[in-house]
C-alpha cells in the first residue's frame, strides 16, 4: 500500500501533532476534574473520620514526626505519621483518628481508629478497606461484640512515654480479661488479629510522638473554629 | 503499605494473588498460548523477563514523574516505555543471544499487549512498593503467570484426548478449567498469616 | 480495497459489534476487565461505558487523522491517543464517584491494553470516515458493555442477592461468595459461552434439518 | 556400533550381572512388571501322544518367515514320508518335506491361519502304508564346517517352533557385525495352557542338549543358558541330569511370570542385558532359540531327516481330550479338533497361547511349523471378553504390568485420536510387542493391543510412503 | 460338516476379572462403614446429608446423560461414590440445599463438562467441596458436636434451612447439646488457640469435623481392604501420609514448641479421608509408578504447609486439587523407562 518510506519529518510532524492534541486533552481533563477529585477524596476521608469519632464536624490532617507535628498540607509525603484531629462544632478536640493496616486473611485490612487523648484510650474503629471472606472476615465491620472492644481500649503510654504501657493484643474469643485486650471473633480469628495488629503497630508509633503535642492540637481546633 | 516480608510477597503474588487466576491479568495470552506445553513454558519465561524490565522502567519513571509533578502523564509514559522496552529487549536479544531470541522471539510481540505487564507497573505504583519489593513483585507475577500457563497447558493437552462435549470445546472449556484452577489456588489464600 | 462489497449502512455499522461481532461472546477479546470488574451490574455498566467512551473517542480522532499518520508510526500514534482518552476517563470517574473508582481499581487504566480498542483503531477507524468509525466504535463499545452487564448481573444476583444494588430475595438470602470471587468470573463467562455455543449448534442443526426437509 | 561396545561380556558375568541385592530379594531372576496369569497347565502331566494321520494333509509352501518354497512334486505323484517335496528359494527360505506317505492330489493355493492364500501341496494319505520315515541321509555332524552346518540345518526345513517360525539356520548363522557369547534357550513357556515345550524338555532332554551343542557350534556361542520357569521343576531336573560335563550349558530357573518367554525379556532376565530398541538380541551378544526348536534340531540333523511333524498342546475349556500331540504338519484343524472332541457350538479356536495367539477364521487351515498350540475357548470366556468398552479411568494397571515399560493408557488415548506420530515419537509405540498384558488387566475392557497393532500398521505404512 | 461356529477376536483372548463397576462397587463397600459411623455420630442430619448429596449427584449425572443423548451411566456407580465422598467431607450441620448445590456442581462442573467418567481432570467431589467452600464459607465452617443426645430424633437446626436462605447460627444449639463444645475443629483449635487435642479423642470420634473425617480407624480399614484387593494404589495413601508425617516431624524437630506432633497431623482434619479415598481417585491421579510417589508426596507436604502457613486450618482438599492439576504434567515427565531405550541395568 505504502511503498515509499515516509520521511522522518512527516513522522515527527504527525507524532508532534498527536502529542499536542493528546496533551491538550489530558491536561484539560486533569485540570477540569482536579478540584472535584480532591473534594471527593476529602469528603470520603471526612466521612470516615466523622463516623469513627461521633460528634465531629471538622477535621485537620497533621503529620507527626520526632521533631514535632506539622499540618499535612505543607509536609513532604511519607515523612512521618499522618493523622487527623477531629473537632466538634465549637472547635473542641474530640479525638484523633489515624489509619492502620495489616495483612488479614486475603489481603490488606485497612482501618481508621479513633484515639481520645483525654481518656488515653481508643474509642472507635472503622474498617476502610478489606478483601476478607464475606460472611466470615467481614464480621469485623458489623459484629457488635467485636466493635465493643474499641469503645474503650486502653492505650496508655508507659512512664517514659516511649511506647504503650500495655501492647494491644488480640485474645481468643471469650477470654478478654484486661482493658487492652481485644476479644477475637470466633471463626474469624485471622481477620480479628489483623485488626488488632494494625492498631497496635500504628498506636505504638503514633501515640508517643503525639504525647507532647496534645495541647497544640487543642489549640489548632480554635484556629479553624467556626 | 504494611510491611510484608519479601518471601511472603513473592509467594502471595505467585499463588494466592496469582496474576491470571486471581487478578484476571494477562488472560488473552493465557487462553491463547496454553494449548500446548511446548509453547507455554517459553511464553511464561519471556513474559517474566519483560515484566522485570517493565517493573524496573516503571519504578524509575514513576520517581521521575513524581519529582516533576507530572503524575497525570503516568499511564501514557508507562505504556510508551513498556512498548519501547519490549522492542529494545527484542533487539538486544537478537543481537547478543540469537538462540534465546529464536526461542522467545515469536512471543515478544504478543507480550506488548499483555495487560499483565502494564498491571505490574500500575500495581507496584499504586501499592507504593519499594525498589526491591517491586522487583520481587514482578518476579512473582511472572512466576505465577508461568505456573498458571504451564498447569493449564498440561490440563488442556490431556483434555485434548478426552470426550469433551461439543458445546464445551474451545474457550468455554478453557474458562471453566481456569475457574477450577482459580478455585484450587484459593487454597493458598492467607499464606503466611497462619503463624 | 476497491473490490469491497457494498458499504455497510450506518445501522449495520452500529449493530456489528452488538451482535455479529460481539467482543465478549463472539470474539472473546479484552477478557481481563470483563472478569475483574463484573462483580456487580453497576461496576460492569460503568466499565462498559468507560470503554465505550475511550473506544469512540479514539475512533473519532484516529479517523480524523487517518490521512496524516504514516504507516511506520501508526501503532505508536494510536497507543498515545488511546492512553490519553483512558487518562481522561480515569479522571472523570474519579471526579464522579470515588467509590466506583475504588471498585474498578487499576482496570480503568488497563483499558489502554484492551485489544478491542487498538484492534478497532487499526482495523476500522483508520480506514473509514469519522461517522462510520464512530458508529462502529459505539456499537462495539455497547456490545462490550452488554457483555459485561450479562456477566455482572449474574454475578451480582447470585453473589449478593441484588441487582443494581436492589435486594431481590429478602434479608435472609445466602449470597454465593464464590460468584464475586475470581472462580465465579471464569465460571459465569464459561457458562455464557457454553450457552451460546449450544444455541448456535442447535440452530445449525435445526437449519440443517429444515434444509434436508425442503431440499 | 552398540554391539561391539557391549559385546565382549565375560561369560561369567552373565550370571553375575544381576546385582547381589536383587538376587537376595528375588528368589528367581526375573524382569520388572509383567503378570501372574492363571496357568491352566493341566496337560503338563500327559505324555506326548501321536495324532493319527488325517485322510488329507495340506502342506503349505510357506510355513516360515521368508520366501515360499518351490514345489518339487506334481499332482498324481506318490510321495514317501520324509521326502522333500519343495526346495528352499534362497537363504531366507526353507525346504518342505512330505509329512505322510500318499498321493499328491493338488498343488494349489490354500487358506492359511493368518488369512493368506498360499500354494500348498495337498496329499491324500495312503491308508495302507506303514508310514515309516524312509527318506534319510545321516550325517557325520562333527566333521561339518561352519557353512556346511548352516546348510545342513537349512536342509532339515527347521523353523522356530515358538511361534514366529523364523528359519532356524538363518537365525543361527553368526551375524557379521557381532559376536555371540551366549545362546539363550527359551524353555520359559509362559503362556497359559501351553505345555508342549515342558513335555519336550521332560521327555527328550538328550535331544535338547544335542540341539544346543549344534546351535552353539553354528552361532559360535561358548555358553548356553536354558531358562525354565520355576513352575516346571521336573523339567529343570530332567535337563540338569542331561547336562554335559564340560559346564558349557547351564539350566537357570526363572520366575514364573508372563511374558517371561518373550525373547528380549528372557535375555534380560538371564543376562541383565537389554536389547536396544529396534535391534536384534545379537546386538548384546546373545541369541535366543526356543527349546523345542533345538530339541528337534538335535533329533533331525544327525539323522539327516526333514521336519515333518511337531508337538502341539491342544487344550482349552472346549476340548474333551486335551493333551500334547505329535501332529504331522499339514493336518487340517478340523481333523485335529474332531480327534480331541472339540466339535460343535460356538467356539473360538486360537493358534498358540491365549495371550498372543491369533484366532482362526476357518477350520480348513493346516497345522504348520510355527503352530505351538491349539486352544479352544467356549462362550463363557467369550462373553466375559465382550463386555462393553468404557472410557479409560486411568487406573494405571496397564502401566504397572507393561513389561516393556510403556504407558499403554496414554497410548490408548492417543490411538483413539489417531495421533500415531506422537505415539511413536513420545511414547515408544515401536517397543510394544503385543504381549497383551495391558488388555488383560484393563478394567474398562479397552482393546489396547488391537489399537496398537492398528497404529503400528498405519504408522509403518505412512513412514514407508514418506520414505518413498 | 462341522457345526462349529467360529468366533474371531483379537488378542488377548482371556481377561483379568476386574471391571470398572467392580472397582467402584468395592470403593462404595469400603465407604459404607465410614458412612455408618458418621450416622452413628451425627444421626438424622448426617443421613439426610449423605442421601441428599448423593441424590443430587445422581440426578445431575442422569440429566447430563439425557442432554448428551447417551445411555445412563449411573450403573458404573462413580456418581454415587462422588456423592457419598462429597457428603462425607461436608460438615454435619451443612444445610441440605447447600449440599445439593455441592452435588450438582461436583458432577456438572467437575465431571460431565469434561466428558464424564474417565475424562475429568479434577476429583469431582473435591470440585464440589471447593465450590461450596468458596460460596458458603460461613456454613462450611460451622461445626457441631458428635453424639448429641437427640441426634436420632431431631435434625440439627441448620440442616433444614429453606433453599437459598442463610442457615441459622448453630453455635448455641451445639453448646446446649454437648457441654463444653468449642465449635472449632482440632486443627482450628491448634492453629488459633494453641490447644492440642489428645489422640484418644480422635479415635473416639468425639472431635468436631466433617461428617466422615473423624472415623480414622474405619477409613484406614476401608483403605486396607481396597489396597488388598488392588482396587486402589497403596502407594498414594502411603506417600501422602508418610510425607505429611515426615514434614510434620521435621517441623517439630525444628521448633517443637510451635508445631504439633506428626500423629496429630495425621489424625486431624480430613487427611486420612483424603489420603485414602480422595487422592486415590484413579482418574485424577498419575498412572506412572514414579509419578504416583511424587503426587502423593506433594499432597502430603502441601497439606502440612497449608495447615501451618496458610490462612485456613485445613489444606487437604486444596493439596489434592493441586495434585490433580499437576497430574498431567507428572504423568508426562515421569514415564517408566521403556525397555531398550536406556542404559543397561
Amino acid at each position: 500500500m505504502n511503498a515509499l518510506p515516509t520521511s522522518s519529518l512527516a513522522m515527527v510532524r504527525t507524532l508532534g501533532l498527536v502529542a499536542a492534541i493528546c496533551g491538550a486533552l489530558v491536561v484539560t481533563a486533569y485540570q477540569g476534574t482536579l478540584a472535584s477529585v480532591e473534594a471527593n477524596r476529602r469528603l470520603a476521608l471526612e466521612h470516615a473520620v466523622f463516623q469513627t469519632i461521633p460528634g465531629a464536624v471538622h477535621m485537620r490532617a497533621f503529620v507527626a514526626t520526632p521533631a514535632g507535628i506539622v499540618p499535612a498540607e505543607g509536609a513532604p509525603a511519607a515523612a512521618g505519621e499522618r493523622f487527623y484531629a477531629a473537632y466538634d462544632a465549637g472547635g473542641r478536640l474530640l479525638g484523633i483518628a489515624a489509619e492502620a493496616a495489616a495483612f488479614g486473611y486475603a489481603g490488606e485490612v485497612r482501618v481508621l481508629y479513633a484515639y481520645d487523648p483525654a481518656r488515653e484510650a481508643i474509642t472507635g474503629l472503622t474498617v476502610v478497606a478489606h478483601k476478607e471472606t464475606p460472611g466470615i472476615g467481614d464480621k469485623v465491620i458489623h459484629d457488635a461484640a467485636f466493635q465493643a472492644n474499641f469503645r474503650a481500649l486502653d492505650a496508655r503510654l508507659n512512664a517514659a512515654r516511649t511506647a504503650l504501657a500495655n501492647p494491644i493484643r488480640v485474645v481468643r474469643h471469650g477470654t478478654k480479661r484486661a482493658p487492652w485486650e481485644i476479644d477475637a471473633i470466633a471463626g474469624a480469628t485471622v481477620t480479628s488479629r489483623a485488626v488488632g495488629k494494625a492498631v497496635n503497630a500504628s498506636a505504638q508509633r503514633l501515640l508517643p510522638l503525639l504525647a507532647q503535642h496534645i495541647e497544640a492540637l487543642r489549640q489548632a481546633g480554635g484556629e479553624n473554629g467556626p | 503499605m504494611a510491611d510484608i516480608p519479601l518471601a511472603q510477597l513473592f509467594l502471595t503474588t505467585v499463588l494466592a494473588n496469582n496474576f491470571v487466576l486471581a487478578m484476571f491479568l494477562g488472560l488473552c495470552p493465557f487462553l491463547g498460548v496454553s494449548g500446548r506445553l511446548a509453547t507455554a513454558a517459553p511464553m511464561g519465561a519471556a513474559t517474566t523477563f519483560v515484566m522485570l524490565v517493565a517493573s524496573l522502567c516503571a519504578y524509575g519513571l514513576n520517581a521521575l514523574l513524581t519529582w516533576l509533578g507530572l503524575e497525570f502523564l503516568r499511564l501514557i509514559a508507562y505504556i510508551a516505555v513498556i512498548a519501547s522496552a519490549v522492542q529494545l529487549v527484542e533487539m538486544v536479544l537478537k543481537k547478543y543471544s540469537p538462540a534465546l531470541f529464536r526461542a522467545l522471539g515469536i512471543y515478544l510481540p504478543l507480550i506488548t499487549t499483555n495487560c499483565a505487564i502494564l498491571g505490574v507497573a500500575l500495581f507496584q505504583t499504586a501499592r507504593e512498593y519499594s525498589f526491591i519489593q517491586s522487583l520481587v513483585f514482578a518476579t512473582g507475577a511472572g512466576a505465577g503467570f508461568t505456573l498458571a500457563l504451564v498447569l493449564m497447558a498440561g490440563l488442556r493437552e490431556r483434555l485434548r484426548l478426552a470426550a469433551v462435549p461439543d458445546p464445551v470445546q474451545g474457550t468455554a472449556l478453557a474458562l471453566i478449567l481456569a475457574g477450577l484452577l482459580s478455585l484450587t489456588f484459593m487454597g493458598f489464600t492467607g499464606l503466611g498469616v497462619g503463624e | 480495497m476497491n473490490a469491497q462489497p457494498a458499504r455497510p449502512t450506518p445501522m449495520e455499522e452500529f449493530l456489528e459489534g452488538i451482535w455479529r461481532q460481539n467482543p465478549v461472546f463472539v470474539m472473546v477479546l479484552g477478557m481481563c476487565p470483563v472478569m475483574a470488574v463484573t462483580v456487580s451490574a453497576v461496576n460492569a455498566l460503568a466499565m462498559g461505558l468507560a470503554t465505550t467512551f475511550v473506544l469512540t473517542g479514539s475512533a473519532l480522532l484516529v479517523s480524523l487523522l487517518r490521512g496524516w499518520v504514516p504507516r511506520e508510526v501508526r501503532i505508536a500514534t494510536y497507543i498515545v491517543i488511546i492512553a490519553s482518552f483512558v487518562t481522561v476517563v480515569d479522571y472523570l470517574i474519579q471526579a464522579l464517584s470515588l467509590t466506583l473508582y475504588t471498585a474498578l481499581g487499576a482496570f480503568i487504566q488497563l483499558i489502554v491494553v484492551n485489544c478491542i480498542i487498538l484492534g478497532r483503531a487499526e482495523a476500522h477507524a483508520s480506514k473509514n470516515p469519522p461517522l462510520p468509525a464512530v458508529l462502529n466504535a459505539l456499537g462495539m463499545g455497547l456490545g462490550f458493555a452488554i457483555g459485561l452487564l450479562a456477566l455482572g448481573s449474574v454475578r451480582e444476583v447470585l453473589g449478593a442477592g441484588r441487582l443494581f444494588g436492589l435486594a431481590l430475595f429478602g434479608a435472609d438470602f445466602q449470597p454465593w461468595g464464590v460468584m464475586v470471587q475470581p472462580p465465579g468470573g471464569f465460571f459465569v463467562l464459561g457458562g455464557w459461552l457454553l450457552l451460546f455455543n449450544w444455541l448456535k449448534k442447535r440452530q445449525g442443526r435445526l437449519q440443517a434439518e429444515r434444509g434436508t426437509a425442503h431440499g | 556400533m552398540i554391539a561391539t561396545r557391549l559385546n565382549p561380556h565375560p561369560p561369567d558375568r552373565v550370571r553375575g550381572s544381576l546385582s547381589p541385592l536383587t538376587r537376595l530379594f528375588r528368589r528367581r531372576p526375573s524382569f520388572p512388571r509383567g503378570l501372574h496369569l492363571p496357568e491352566h497347565k493341566d496337560t503338563a502331566g500327559l505324555p506326548i501322544r501321536r495324532l493319527p494321520f488325517a485322510p488329507e494333509l495340506i502342506v503349505p509352501m510357506l510355513q516360515h518367515i521368508g520366501k515360499p518354497a518351490i514345489p518339487l512334486v506334481r499332482p498324481g505323484q506318490t510321495v514317501v514320508r520324509g521326502e522333500p517335496i519343495a526346495r528352499a528359494d534362497g537363504f531366507y527360505s526353507l525346504p518342505v518335506h512330505a509329512p505322510v506317505t500318499g498321493v499328491v492330489r493338488a498343488v494349489e493355493p490354500r487358506l492359511l491361519a493368518d488369512g493368506r492364500m498360499v500354494t500348498a501341496v495337498v496329499i491324500h494319505t495312503q491308508a495302507a502304508a506303514d508310514q515309516r520315515v524312509l527318506w534319510r541321509s545321516p550325517r557325520e555332524v562333527e566333521t561339518l564346517t561352519g557353512p556346511e552346518l548352516i546348510q545342513a540345518i537349512q536342509d532339515t526345513g527347521l523353523a522356530g517352533m515358538g511361534g514366529a517360525a523364523f528359519p532356524a539356520h538363518a537365525k543361527l548363522a553368526p551375524p557379521e557385525d557381532a559376536v555371540i557369547d551366549t545362546l539363550i534357550v527359551n524353555g520359559a513357556e509362559c503362556e497359559p495352557y501351553l505345555t508342549c515345550d515342558h513335555r519336550v524338555m521332560l521327555e527328550w532332554p538328550t535331544a535338547v542338549m544335542d540341539g544346543i551343542r549344534l546351535a552353539m557350534r553354528a552361532c559360535g556361542a561358548r555358553h548356553a543358558v536354558i531358562g525354565v520357569e520355576d513352575n516346571k521343576p521336573d523339567a529343570i531336573a530332567a535337563l540338569t541330569a542331561a547336562l554335559p560335563a564340560d559346564g558349557s550349558i547351564r539350566v537357570q530357573a526363572v520366575a514364573t511370570k508372563y511374558p517371561q518367554g518373550a525373547a528380549d525379556i528372557l535375555v534380560y532376565t538371564l543376562t541383565g542385558r537389554e536389547v536396544p530398541a529396534g535391534q536384534r538380541s545379537s546386538a548384546v551378544g546373545v541369541l535366543v532359540s526356543n527349546v523345542m526348536t533345538l530339541a528337534t534340531l538335535g533329533q533331525l540333523l544327525p539323522a539327516g531327516e526333514g521336519l515333518i511333524e511337531r508337538v502341539i498342546t491342544v487344550a482349552g475349556p472346549g476340548v474333551t481330550r486335551p493333551g500334547n500331540y505329535r501332529v504331522p504338519l499339514g493336518t487340517p484343524m478340523r481333523y485335529l479338533l474332531d480327534y480331541v472332541g472339540a466339535r460343535g457350538g460356538v467356539r473360538e479356536v486360537v493358534l498358540g497361547g491365549p495371550m498372543m495367539g491369533p484366532a482362526v477364521a476357518s477350520l480348513d487351515v493346516p497345522v504348520t511349523k510355527g503352530t505351538s498350540g491349539v486352544l479352544v475357548l467356549t462362550p463363557r470366556e467369550l462373553a466375559y471378553e465382550t463386555r462393553p468398552v468404557r472410557a479409560c479411568i486411568k487406573c494405571g494397571e496397564c502401566v504397572r504390568v507393561c513389561p516393556r515399560g510403556l504407558n499403554p493408557s496414554m497410548l490408548g488415548l492417543l490411538a483413539t485420536r489417531g495421533e500415531y506420530e506422537t505415539m511413536v515419537a513420545d511414547y515408544h509405540l515401536e517397543q510394544c510387542f503385543e504381549c497383551g498384558c495391558c488388555s488383560y488387566v484393563c478394567p474398562a475392557n479397552i482393546p489396547l493391543v488391537q489399537q496398537f497393532r492398528v497404529a503400528k500398521g498405519v504408522w509403518r505404512k505412512r513412514s514407508a510412503t514418506r520414505a518413498a | 460338516m462341522s457345526t462349529t461356529r467360529l468366533e474371531l477376536r483379537t488378542t488377548p483372548h482371556i481377561k483379568a476379572g476386574r471391571t470398572v463397576e467392580q472397582i467402584m462397587r468395592a470403593v462404595l463397600l469400603a465407604l459404607a462403614p465410614v458412612c455408618a459411623f458418621a450416622v452413628w455420630q451425627y444421626g438424622l442430619s448426617a443421613l439426610a446429608l449423605i442421601v441428599t448429596v448423593t441424590a443430587a449427584c445422581l440426578a445431575t449425572e442422569r440429566l447430563a446423560n439425557r442432554l448428551r443423548g447417551e445411555a445412563s451411566t449411573l450403573g458404573d456407580a462413580s456418581a454415587t461414590i462422588t456423592g457419598v465422598l462429597l457428603a462425607l467431607c461436608l460438615p454435619p450441620a451443612f444445610p441440605l440445599w447447600m449440599g445439593a448445590v455441592a452435588g450438582i456442581v461436583a458432577i456438572a462442573l467437575g465431571k460431565t463438562l469434561f466428558g464424564g467418567l474417565g475424562h475429568n481432570v479434577f476429583n469431582p467431589a473435591l470440585v464440589g467441596r471447593a465450590f461450596v467452600q468458596a460460596a458458603f464459607p460461613a456454613a462450611i465452617t460451622s461445626w457441631v458436636p458428635a453424639y448429641a443426645p437427640d441426634r436420632f430424633t431431631a435434625f440439627i437446626p441448620s440442616t433444614l434451612t429453606p433453599p437459598l436462605m442463610q442457615p441459622p447460627d448453630v453455635s448455641a444449639w451445639a453448646q446446649a447439646a454437648v457441654d463444653g463444645f468449642t465449635g472449632a475443629t482440632p486443627l482450628a483449635r491448634w492453629k488459633y488457640d494453641n490447644v492440642l487435642t489428645p489422640a484418644a479423642d480422635f479415635f473416639a470420634g468425639s472431635v468436631a469435623g466433617s461428617t466422615g473425617e473423624t472415623g480414622a480407624v474405619l477409613i484406614l480399614l476401608g483403605g486396607l481392604y481396597l489396597a488388598a484387593r488392588r482396587y486402589l494404589d497403596w502407594r498414594i495413601p502411603v506417600a501422602v501420609l508418610g510425607s505429611a508425617a515426615l514434614a510434620a516431624w521435621l517441623f517439630q524437630l525444628w521448633a517443637p514448641e510451635r508445631y504439633p506432633e506428626p500423629l496429630f497431623v495425621l489424625l486431624s482434619g480430613g487427611l486420612m479421608l483424603g489420603a485414602v479415598f480422595m487422592a486415590t481417585d484413579m482418574v485424577t491421579s498419575p498412572v506412572t509408578p514414579l509419578g504416583v510417589w511424587l503426587y502423593g508426596a506433594l499432597i502430603g507436604v502441601l497439606t502440612v504447609l497449608i495447615r501451618y502457613f496458610g490462612g485456613m486450618p485445613e489444606g487437604v482438599m486444596y493439596a489434592i486439587l493441586v495434585g490433580n492439576a499437576l497430574t498431567p504434567l507428572i504423568d508426562r515427565y515421569t514415564p517408566p523407562r521403556a525397555f531398550g531405550t536406556g542404559g543397561r541395568r
